[in-house]
């Protein structure tokens, strides 16, 4: 198991979100986490990245207990995280952008070697790199988000809803680099989604959140056939 | 037995102006810098009407006060909706710009020399003379001043303005009219910061520029930190703290001139070790500067 | 030929609020801290290379020293006050007393070990060059000499360093950056080191040119404050620019006026544009209304 | 059945995200509205505008037939109109009772006014006092009346924040989420709370919820918003069925 998430509660303040969420994610698999709004997806991701802190529970990264850890030693260890929205830096250009994802390497020297690699995945990226990331439209700023944590070459990358603010053929393109990052790069994706069906196309596994906890787990094929499914998410 | 009765006018005097900054830093969460510009326009009104022109003591305190609230609300309205650090920042410029309009007006100002002969006040022809006598006066009108203080820690308006300093849009919702309870508010400050510039130009008897610029603010923070926000016993125990702080080194003999340095050196460590270690004050009052 | 003389002069001093204006911004677009602290780091500098000069220092040398000061006391004034601040999840507005109270605090050290008068480093008159009517100093040289090495060195340290691009990103959006692995209590080090560096150039020229004064630091960094608010805040270059027009503004006042009045022309700009230019003339500024 | 606040083709736009496209809805006096929609379909937004925390780039907003876009927040409350915010958002220092007292309006807000006149002042609050005693037992907090609000559990402060819009008697009440956050007992009572409200109180609520079950179970009508659009809304048995929903929760492609 590359992620091992068991017991985890979290929250902000006095309010409870996560309340006891078992989640693991294995080598080279995609992981879609599905529910309702409110659920505590995006919380969870938060709690697992270490934004928030978990207030019980373990989390096992590559063997290694990284309940405590801090972000920025997380992001050394292997792990990158898009929060929600594909942020970026916007009064940067794409290129610097791009080179931050790198930050945390020990090896700066690779650094132009590895945004050539990400460009070539992303041309738009290549031919946008001098314009400031604020510029760009939903899909390339998307695209970016997702590059400049691929520049880190990470063992695991979490997205929170990539698709957010794209347009269909978009999202399309979306999943597929998606897909591609688990098959060719050798990173493990977890994925935070509303949409399910485009989700549960790439995944090979699905957990589905309701009021903090996990009320599903899963292939995500045999999910999405369910006759839950709509249930499930709607929270009926 | 007079140099206690100065130190007690002066702890008056501290006092009235700890409790109107108190309303701004403390209960409104205004982090003021030109309180002590209000204190100096209004002891500088003072001296300017009671020498210069001529006015009886009582209707130049009344303009005085006047002034004050009246400046202090013009203020408030372009610069109360900048955010955080512009409003600092636009006082301090109004602070910088007060003392400097004062060391420049000469014609109406005297410059650098300040006003002296403040007359003292009379009643029914009395002169005012003693030192005891002084002190009542300022007593009264000091106590005038805690009265209003203590008022209005009783009205509803307390509870607005703790609601508008702790989150405005909350306070917004529930249908407080957030700008003008502001604007009322700076100018209630600002018109008894001014009324104690009064007091403190009638007691001193001049009025000069450095009385009124950063190093009175720097103290009047220090006074008001360490008594506690939103406290009336912390507006009465900073003051004496403060005052009676630097008595301590009239009996160590060190130079005149170090002794002045040494004071403003405590205060600024004073302030940064009590934000640091006790925001709340040792009153115990609450932090209005959510720290 | 006076109007030419004084834009020159604006020029050369122009640069020094520049290099004070984007060291500051460089603190602030980092940090969110209004650190007035900054002024004390500025006058640090100063007395370091007079102390190292009467020692019988080359000043070459003792500039490096002065610098290297400068440095280390902004850094630690962070490390010592505004890091544990931090640590407590303390307001803006309690950082920005702490850091007036050791502004206050450096102030008064400096007066007591150096008393209040003017210090000069250098002896006998500066030197001069004529040019037809135009008299340029040395000052005016070396000042324009750091401004054209030290800005475009800055540029490449921001844009083509991986410190440089992470402090740009600190200011952009401090959580993705530490999403992004930065280690932002490092990071704060680096950029107190540099904000601090240039306040560093600029006051060894101006302890050079005019001499040494505890509250020397005070009108320079309110001027570069003022700068960084007419260039518009988050904008290096504008920071930049700031400072020169505020230089040429303050000398060419000279031509009019007396230069008393200059305190009140560059903080009447403060306040004009706080009041109906905020952004600045380059700037963004986000609406700061929180629903 | 009257129209209370009828929400005509308002639009609003951060820089280049449509938050809001052109919504229009209606709410009708004493029942719930709901407003659904996957997350950024706009709803906190279209809450804003109504409430008057965002300017709207275009459209009109008529509550009890009086235009409100462009008129402030505390004027919009003033004519009626309580919101909530997502997070309860208590005054955490004042107590439970002052938190309630604060939203109150009174001769005394003028500060001058109560310093000034005592009298007549205490006699009102004695007044508000005791309404604000039957609010907080309506709201069942009136056993911590006196603690500080702090001290109260997530649920109780969900609870303050919706008691303190009270005070001033509102028409209309804006909750953004109530029910984010509460463990299922205090979610029952606060189910209990907003029925009681339409039905004996005779309020009417415009609701932001994404809990399937409260929308269909307590709605007479529901709105789904996605992308800043209102694409459907009727009664709860025709949106659950409707075909945008199932898109808007689960992708278009979805074959059911």
């Amino acid at each position: 198991m590359l992620l091992d998430v068991s017991g985890l509660c979290a929250g902000y303040g006095s309010k409870q979100v996560i309340r006891g969420v078992d989640l693991q994610v294995g080598e080279r698999e995609v992981v879609a986490v599905l529910g309702h709004n409110g659920a505590g997806k995006s919380s969870l991701m938060h709690a697992i990245f270490g934004v928030i802190p978990a207030t019980a529970g373990r989390i096992a990264f590559a063997g290694q207990d990284i309940t405590n850890m801090s972000p920025s030693d997380k992001v050394v260890a292997g792990m990158g995280y898009s929060p929600q929205g594909g942020e970026s830096f916007r009064t940067l250009s794409v290129a610097d952008n791009l080179a931050l994802g790198g930050f945390a390497l020990k090896d700066q020297s690779s650094i132009p070697e590895r945004i050539r690699a990400v460009q070539e995945l992303f041309p738009p990226l290549r031919e946008r790199r001098n314009s400031r990331a604020g510029s760009l439209s939903g899909g390339e700023r998307q695209m970016l988000a997702l590059g400049a944590l691929l520049i880190a070459s990470p063992k695991l990358v979490i997205l929170d809803e990539p698709s957010g603010g794209l347009s269909p053929m978009m999202v399309d393109k979306m999943y597929e680099a998606i897909r591609n990052v688990a098959d060719n790069l050798g990173a493990s994706v977890l994925l935070v989604e509303q949409e399910a069906n485009h989700a549960l196309e790439i995944a090979d596994r699905a957990y589905v959140l309701g009021n903090g906890k996990v009320i599903y787990e899963g292939p995500a094929q045999e999910l999405a056939k369910s006759e839950k499914l709509g249930d499930l998410l709607l929270g009926l | 037995m007079d140099y206690a009765l100065h130190l007690i006018a002066m702890l008056l005097i501290y006092s009235s102006l700890v409790v109107s900054l108190d309303l701004m830093i403390g209960h409104t969460g205004i982090l003021s810098f030109a309180h002590a510009s209000f204190y100096g326009i209004g002891a500088y009104v003072t001296a300017i009407l009671t020498v210069y022109a001529g006015v009886n003591w009582f209707p130049a305190m009344i303009l005085a006060f006047a002034i004050g609230g009246i400046i202090a609300g013009a203020i408030a309205v372009p610069t109360l909706k900048l955010g955080g650090d512009y409003f600092i920042l636009a006082l301090f410029g109004f602070t910088l710009i007060v003392t400097s309009l004062i060391l420049n007006m000469e014609w109406l100002t005297n410059g650098p020399f300040g006003i002296r002969g403040v007359p003292r006040p009379s009643f029914f022809g009395y002169q005012v003379q003693s030192g005891f006598g002084m002190l009542s006066f300022i007593a009264v009108v000091v106590g005038f001043i805690f009265f209003v203080h203590w008022r209005f820690a009783r009205s509803p308006m307390k509870s607005m303005l703790h609601a508008i300093r702790d989150d405005e849009s909350v306070a917004l919702s529930l249908g407080i009219n957030v700008v003008r309870t502001r604007i009322v508010i700076f100018a209630m400050s600002g018109a008894f910061a001014a009324l104690s510039g009064a007091l403190a130009a009638f007691y001193f008897r001049f009025v000069t520029a450095d009385s009124y610029g950063l190093e009175t603010i720097i103290l009047l923070w220090a006074m008001l930190f360490v008594g506690g926000n939103c406290s009336i016993a912390g507006c009465i125990v900073g003051p004496a703290v403060l005052v009676l702080f630097p008595e301590i080194f009239r009996f160590v003999g060190s130079k005149n001139l170090d002794i002045a340095h040494i004071q403003t050196g405590m205060y600024g460590l004073l302030l940064v070790l009590l934000m640091l270690f006790r925001p709340q004050g040792i009153a115990g009052g609450k932090s209005g500067i959510r720290t | 030929m006076l109007f030419l003389q004084l834009l020159i002069d604006g020029l050369a001093s122009g640069a020094l609020y520049a290099l004070t204006a984007v060291g500051f911004a460089i603190i602030y677009n980092g940090t969110r801290i209004l650190h007035m602290a900054h002024a004390a780091v500025f006058t640090c500098g100063g007395y370091i290379l007079y102390v190292l000069v009467k020692l019988g220092l080359h000043p070459a040398i003792a500039v490096v020293f002065a610098l290297a000061g400068a440095a280390c006391l902004g850094v630690a004034i962070d490390r010592v006050v505004y890091k544990p601040l931090r640590a407590r999840k303390s307001s803006e507005a309690a950082l920005f007393v702490a850091s007036i109270g050791v502004l206050t605090l450096l102030q008064s050290v400096y007066a007591i070990i150096f008393t209040t008068d003017t210090l000069y480093v250098r002896q006998g008159t500066l030197e001069t060059f004529d040019i037809g009517e135009i008299r340029l100093t040395i000052v005016h040289i070396i000042a324009a000499g750091i401004a054209i090495v030290v800005f475009p060195a800055l540029q490449l340290f921001l844009t083509k360093t991986r410190y440089g691009r992470a402090m740009r990103a600190l200011a952009d959006n401090p959580n993705l950056a530490i999403v992004r692995g930065v280690n932002v209590e490092r990071l704060y080090m680096l950029i107190f080191a540099v904000g601090s560096l240039l306040a560093g150039f600029a006051v060894v020229l101006i302890a050079y040119d005019l001499g040494v004064r505890p509250e020397m630091g005070f009108s320079v960094i309110f001027v570069s404050l003022v700068a960084v608010i007419v260039g518009g805040v988050g904008y290096l270059p504008g920071a930049a620019a700031g400072g020169f027009l505020l230089g040429i503004l303050q000398n060419l006042s000279l031509w009019q006026l007396s230069g008393r009045w200059m305190d009140v022309i560059v903080f009447g700009a403060l306040l004009v544009f706080l009041v109906f230019r905020p952004q600045g003339i380059f700037g963004h500024l986000q609406s700061t209304r929180r629903v | 059945m009257t129209i209370l606040l009828d929400v005509e083709r308002i639009s609003k736009r951060f820089g280049g995200l449509q938050a809001v496209d052109e919504a229009s809805f209606t709410v009708e006096a004493n029942t719930i509205t709901s407003l659904i929609g996957p997350n950024g379909a706009g709803k906190t937004t279209a809450f804003n505008i109504v409430s008057g925390f965002l300017k709207a780039d275009s459209g009109r907003i008529a509550f009890r037939g009086r235009e409100i876009a462009g008129l402030e927040p505390h004027e919009i409350a003033a004519m009626g109109m309580a919101r909530t915010f997502q997070d309860p958002r208590v005054f955490p220092d004042m107590t439970v009772m002052e938190n309630v007292l604060v939203g109150v309006r009174q001769k005394g807000e003028h500060p001058l006014w109560a310093l000034l006149r005592g009298a007549e002042v205490n006699a009102q609050e004695m007044r508000i006092r005791e309404k604000a005693q039957q609010i907080l037992e309506t709201t069942g907090l009136i056993d911590r009346a006196g603690e500080r609000a702090a001290s109260l559990s997530f649920g109780e402060q969900r609870f303050l924040s919706i008691a303190r819009t009270l005070i001033r008697d509102p028409d209309i009440i804006l909750l953004d989420e109530p029910t984010v956050g509460l463990d299922k007992a205090t979610f029952g009572s606060l189910i209990d709370l907003m029925a009681r409200l339409v039905k004996t109180d005779g309020k009417t609520i415009l609701l932001i919820e994404h809990n399937m079950d409260v929308v269909m179970s307590i709605s007479a009508k529901v709105v789904l918003m996605v992308q800043g659009a209102v694409v459907a809304s009727g009664s709860p048995e025709e949106i659950r069925s409707h075909r945008s929903m199932v898109e808007a929760y689960l992708g278009k492609r979805h074959v059911a």
